[in-house]
């Protein structure tokens, strides 16, 4: 075991299976001398070499789509889009291709393949280096859609995402990217992707969340716990497939949902949540599911970004409604 | 930088010069005897074979379509010189990445007849061209394919391996941005890739000049740091040399290059198509004199090698066809499972369950008759 | 008043704009002298010359990046992009850009331009020509998303469209643009965005849909008829913004809902729409809302296609399945 | 398909042949005087006031960052010459579509450095460049600009109007699809848009052999039938004969120009990088000795008419940089609502009702306090 970072934990990840596995190629912008803008590369281009760890000309469409040429005839690349905002210009090769070429293909090819990027708010950012397109990709048939919250779960769901003979898209949560440490072991292993975590059990309501936001949610359910209010918080883990059944228990058994994302509100994941826990828990409702999001506004840029994130205060103050209604 | 050890023709024709070799013209006289192509009279007749196979087929393709026994189909008339001379140079080892016209080239890689038929019939049994061997399904989505041969040729270098990759576009995909990232990667990288424009004249509608200003599409290697040649489509002879010359240049892991091949879609986009809307007749009687086949079969004449009973030929060629088609016509077996099971490796449990649910409707249908 | 489809009223929307407002230009590929795949455009360049009406290059995210330059520069551009599947290519300029300028510039240049392009299932399409892709334009902040059931709408949506300032994402349901004729006023008309229509009143359950599945659900609810279930049908006509009253207001009478929409069911229109209901009525759902919708997968191709299309049948499958509740 | 009528820069510096337009040296030696701009010294000396402002302002804006008073920021340092001389040539009916490395031209523009200062503090009021005439703000998603300038060009020419357009990118942007179809279709429309590349060696830590296999980036015009011209962009009287010709040029109604500036970066990437982690000293020193403000400076030493007190300069500089940036940073109105009033001209409900939840939730928690 060692204290890790969420950064060194997927460092840690790629570098297993880099040394495990010789078909894995790992690239993008910057990912190579540099080590990523966010340093998640670092060390193995020196390690590894230039051909299995380098980077890419500007352009996010060639990155992906090479790497689909990768995929199929044999390597497994792993690339880095350097923030969530610039995964957009290879929008067209994600859905049009890599997502399709296994059906395309009738598995004739296989797409062994991990997009993976930064994402969302709370850093002080520029435009597009704020936002959580999840629902985007999740909605996309033929991805699957990884968020880790820690940095063990961020190491171990690297690692079955690489395994996986599935396209990934695997999103970072850049906030915690260095804020949370935490003791990871230096050895290999997995999580199943598709698959929830509880993080906590509780009987009054349940909260569905993921990435950054399960520690917001920690911090509310502190507050919550104050006014003997019992939370259960789920981690997705999984945007795609989505976990209901994990999510229909809870609901089941505490009668109230809330969804907390950064997302803008609608269309988002809480939307879907809300539509499982009907048709999973409809008769054990209580209150109304409800979603705690991002407004659907471009996010505000640092000065105006307070307004937009979600604070514990006000997941707490959704728990409170809830509770009432 | 482009190497200074390019073969000859691609100095000799310099895109930026906006030459064109051609090395038969359309009475099927050789206009340039030294790059006449070694060829055994056994190949050019083979050769000329495929091409009256691709335009059969590609015929009874349309008239199927006319006949309301297939869904719309995208014409490859004109352009076969192309996809043979490609096919006659891809070896088994190297890959195709179509784009969607270029029937001749799959057909040479061993896709047959009736998988084409059963794509068009709304089948993806047929579009996966399973038997045959490192082809990719069809790209529908213009100029994504360049990323996936330049992806191809970074494995194929990274892992050595003795193989070529093989990609197609038209000259309206150039204006793709795609495109010209496909070839810049490529050229970064140095891949074994070959990468043909077919340049038909058209976009659907839209004449080549409406995409762009540049003097011709093969100059735009130069954007790339790649070599260019402009070469008459419509010339088999040519169009073998090149593509001879590029696969040798490629395979000796010297880069990428491109091929801008100058031809002209006879017949319409696609089935649902209507040329007579934007482009006049006399157009397309001109350009019908550049016909591959005319031209191959006259310069084959004219060295007095023609000794194919034609008649005969079409003839068989016509019922293998047919046979095929039908035999696609007859598979009609589409079980509704199959919808869900080639989208994952590892189908997730949510599929499952949406699969699990249709099986419930499709009983109570049932029960209800 | 003549009979008209939906792409003569399309056609003669365009027309009337036009022929009105010497700053609107149409433009895209094939739409010149051809009028467009599907002829929408016809007659419109011979009448309006070719400045204004016009062929561009075959590069999508060109059509709509060029598209903005206009718009902020004082025309007022409408671009059609072939086919949904093909929008992908510019989904970085839409997202990035297009409904991104007014916040930007903090309204100092304005965006009115419509990006209209047919979509959905039922035609006998090749890959990417059926696709249903609503709900990711819907999760972008900034846009509206704007879809007809009818000739009539089609015309006096298309009209508001181009008179709006906001970008509108126009989507044409392709399956209709001829198999549906009706009477339509040559005149201009407008039609208010935003704002859903209710086809059909009725008492026991609320049916949303939008687009060529309108036709479905009229066709499901003369089957519910016959076994004495009264069917409200809501036309939501705008998927962004979504009309939370109008669909409020029929479930809090009804007390059951379905949505009934082509797309993969994940992460869809639906599943807002649930969430809509929850938020709205709450306390009068009598039977989980759920959603009758394409399956997770890509659309099939012809021979296929016929499971992933909803059917009456199986509309009215779920209609009784929700009553029995 | 490109003009006979080329100014004779475009064509004594055919970039095919990877030649560079330079007119003085880094001692500021006149090396070809032929092209030296007719320029009045009182011009010069403006033009190097206006260098010398930009490079204080973004000295003092690191330094800012650096002393924790303002977010990330993109410097400008050793790029100046390309901004002055690109302001100079800009009317003010003339539209700026800039990337985000042109601050000397916003300058030239209107845009103040407050504004600057406040979009780097995180307030889009900053941004927006709100009273900049034909200013567009920066667009951060590298290539789509070149979109937006041509199609400004199109409206400019639609409407007949006299005005030019003028966009920016990087040297990694090149490799950006939207940047070969944004030359693609202004060469298609022949649109009055001054398009330059800023190549300042590296995008972030990759340089620009790593982009591109092409022998230069200003050849790659070719490929959209543009002129192109390779300048050096340290160069400012290069920059300027260049800018002059290519407005002329543009504004005659010819269509675009490509212009590739060869500059260096003399600072980071942005306050969050650290170039020592991918070049070394002496790279960065031999580039130094390039720099744009030392060489007008020797030139107009050599030729008697420095005559700035620059110390003095640089104090009076100092002083109302910052006097702006505290006028920034005592801006601390951000009103919530302006989060939701600037989507859209007409709201919709849902965001109405999604304000009026928030503002419930900020009187509980008022209530609460
Ligand atoms: C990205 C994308 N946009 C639009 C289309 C629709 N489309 C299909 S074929 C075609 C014209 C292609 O012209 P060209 O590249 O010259 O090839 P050709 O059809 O002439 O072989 C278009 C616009 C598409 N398939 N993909
Ligand atoms: C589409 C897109 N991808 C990635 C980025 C992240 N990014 C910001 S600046 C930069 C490098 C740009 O290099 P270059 O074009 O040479 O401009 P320079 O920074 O050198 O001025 C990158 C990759 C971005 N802004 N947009
Ligand atoms: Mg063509
Ligand atoms: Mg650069």
């Amino acid at each position: 075991m060692s204290v890790m970072t969420m950064v060194k934990a997927i460092n840690n990840a790629l570098d297993i299976k880099l040394e495990e596995d010789k078909d894995i190629v790992v690239y993008g912008e910057d990912v190579g001398v540099e080590g990523g803008v966010f340093r998640v590369t670092e060390g193995l281009q020196q390690k590894y070499g230039v051909e299995r760890v380098f980077d890419s000309p500007l352009a996010e469409s060639g990155i992906v789509g090479t790497a689909l040429g990768m995929a199929v005839s044999g390597l497994r690349p792993i690339v880095e889009l350097q923030f969530e905002g610039f995964t957009f210009p290879a929008f067209n090769q994600i859905l049009s291709n890599v997502s399709r070429m296994q059906n395309r293909s009738r598995k004739k090819y296989g797409v062994p393949m991990v997009i993976r990027f930064p994402y969302g708010g709370g850093v002080n950012a520029l435009e597009h280096h704020s936002d959580s397109p999840e629902a985007l990709f999740a909605h996309i048939p033929g991805l699957k859609v990884v968020i880790p919250s820690t940095p063990h779960d961020a190491k171990g769901l690297m690692i079955s995402a690489i395994e996986s003979n599935d396209p990934i898209i695997f999103m970072e949560p850049k906030r915690i990217y260095r804020a949370i440490k935490q003791e990871v072991s230096e050895e290999k292993f997995t999580l199943p992707l598709g698959k929830a975590r509880v993080v906590q059990e509780g009987t009054d309501i349940t909260i569905v969340a993921f990435g950054a936001m399960i520690r917001e949610c920690q911090r509310a359910i502190a507050m919550a716990q104050e006014t003997g209010i019992s939370v259960e918080l789920i981690d997705l883990r999984s945007i795609y497939p989505i976990d209901r059944e994990t999510v229909g228990n809870s609901v089941r058994k505490t009668g109230r949902m809330l969804i907390v994302a950064e997302a803008h509100q609608s269309f988002s994941v809480g939307s879907e949540l809300i539509a499982i826990a009907n048709e999973e828990a409809f008769l054990y409702l209580e209150a109304p599911p409800r979603r705690v999001a991002g407004f659907d506004t471009i996010v505000p840029l640092a000065q105006g970004e307070k307004y937009y994130i979600i604070s514990p205060e006000r997941i707490f103050y959704e728990i409170e409604k809830s509770i009432k209604f | 930088m482009i190497q200074n050890d390019l073969p000859a023709i691609f100095r000799d024709f310099d895109p930026i010069e906006d030459k064109m070799l051609q090395v038969i013209d359309n009475e099927g006289n050789v206009v340039n005897e030294p790059l006449m192509p070694a060829l055994e009279d056994e190949i050019i007749i083979d050769a000329y074979k495929q091409m009256l196979y691709e335009r059969l087929a590609d015929e009874m393709a349309v008239s199927y379509q006319r006949q309301g026994r297939m869904y719309t189909y995208t014409p490859n008339m004109g352009q076969e010189a192309i996809h043979i001379a490609a096919g006659m140079n891809i070896r088994k080892e190297d890959w195709v990445v179509p784009a969607f016209r270029e029937m001749g080239t799959l057909l040479a890689k061993g896709v047959t007849m009736k998988e084409m038929f059963l794509f068009y019939l709304g089948n993806e049994q047929g579009g996966s061209f399973k038997d045959a061997y490192h082809v990719l399904p069809i790209a529908i989505s213009i100029g994504t394919q360049f990323h996936h041969a330049t992806g191809i040729g970074y494995s194929v270098k990274y892992r050595k391996k003795d193989e070529a990759v093989y990609t197609f576009i038209g000259d309206g995909g150039t204006s793709e941005g795609d495109f010209s990232e496909g070839l810049n990667f490529a050229g970064v990288w140095q891949v074994p890739v070959v990468f043909t424009i077919q340049n038909n004249q058209y976009a659907i509608s839209v004449p080549v000049k409406s995409q762009t200003n540049s003097i011709n599409l093969a100059v735009k290697s130069v954007a790339f740091g790649i070599p260019g040649i402009k070469v008459d489509g419509n010339d088999f002879l040519a169009m073998y040399l090149v593509y001879k010359t590029a696969s040798e240049y490629v395979r000796s892991g010297k880069g990428p290059v491109l091929i801008e091949a100058v031809t002209y879609r006879r017949g319409a986009h696609t089935t649902s198509d209507d040329p007579s809307k934007y482009r006049c007749k006399d157009e397309e009687t001109l350009w019908g004199l550049t016909d591959p086949l005319i031209r191959l079969k006259r310069f084959m004449q004219n060295k007095g090698i023609w000794q194919i009973d034609e008649e005969k030929l079409i003839e068989e060629y016509r019922l293998e066809i047919d046979a095929q088609f039908v035999d696609a016509e007859n598979n009609k077996s589409y079980p509704w499972e199959e919808v869900f099971e080639n989208m994952y490796t590892d189908m997730p449990d949510e599929l499952e369950r949406q699969k699990m649910e249709y099986a419930q409707f499709l009983s109570w249908k049932e029960k209800r008759r």
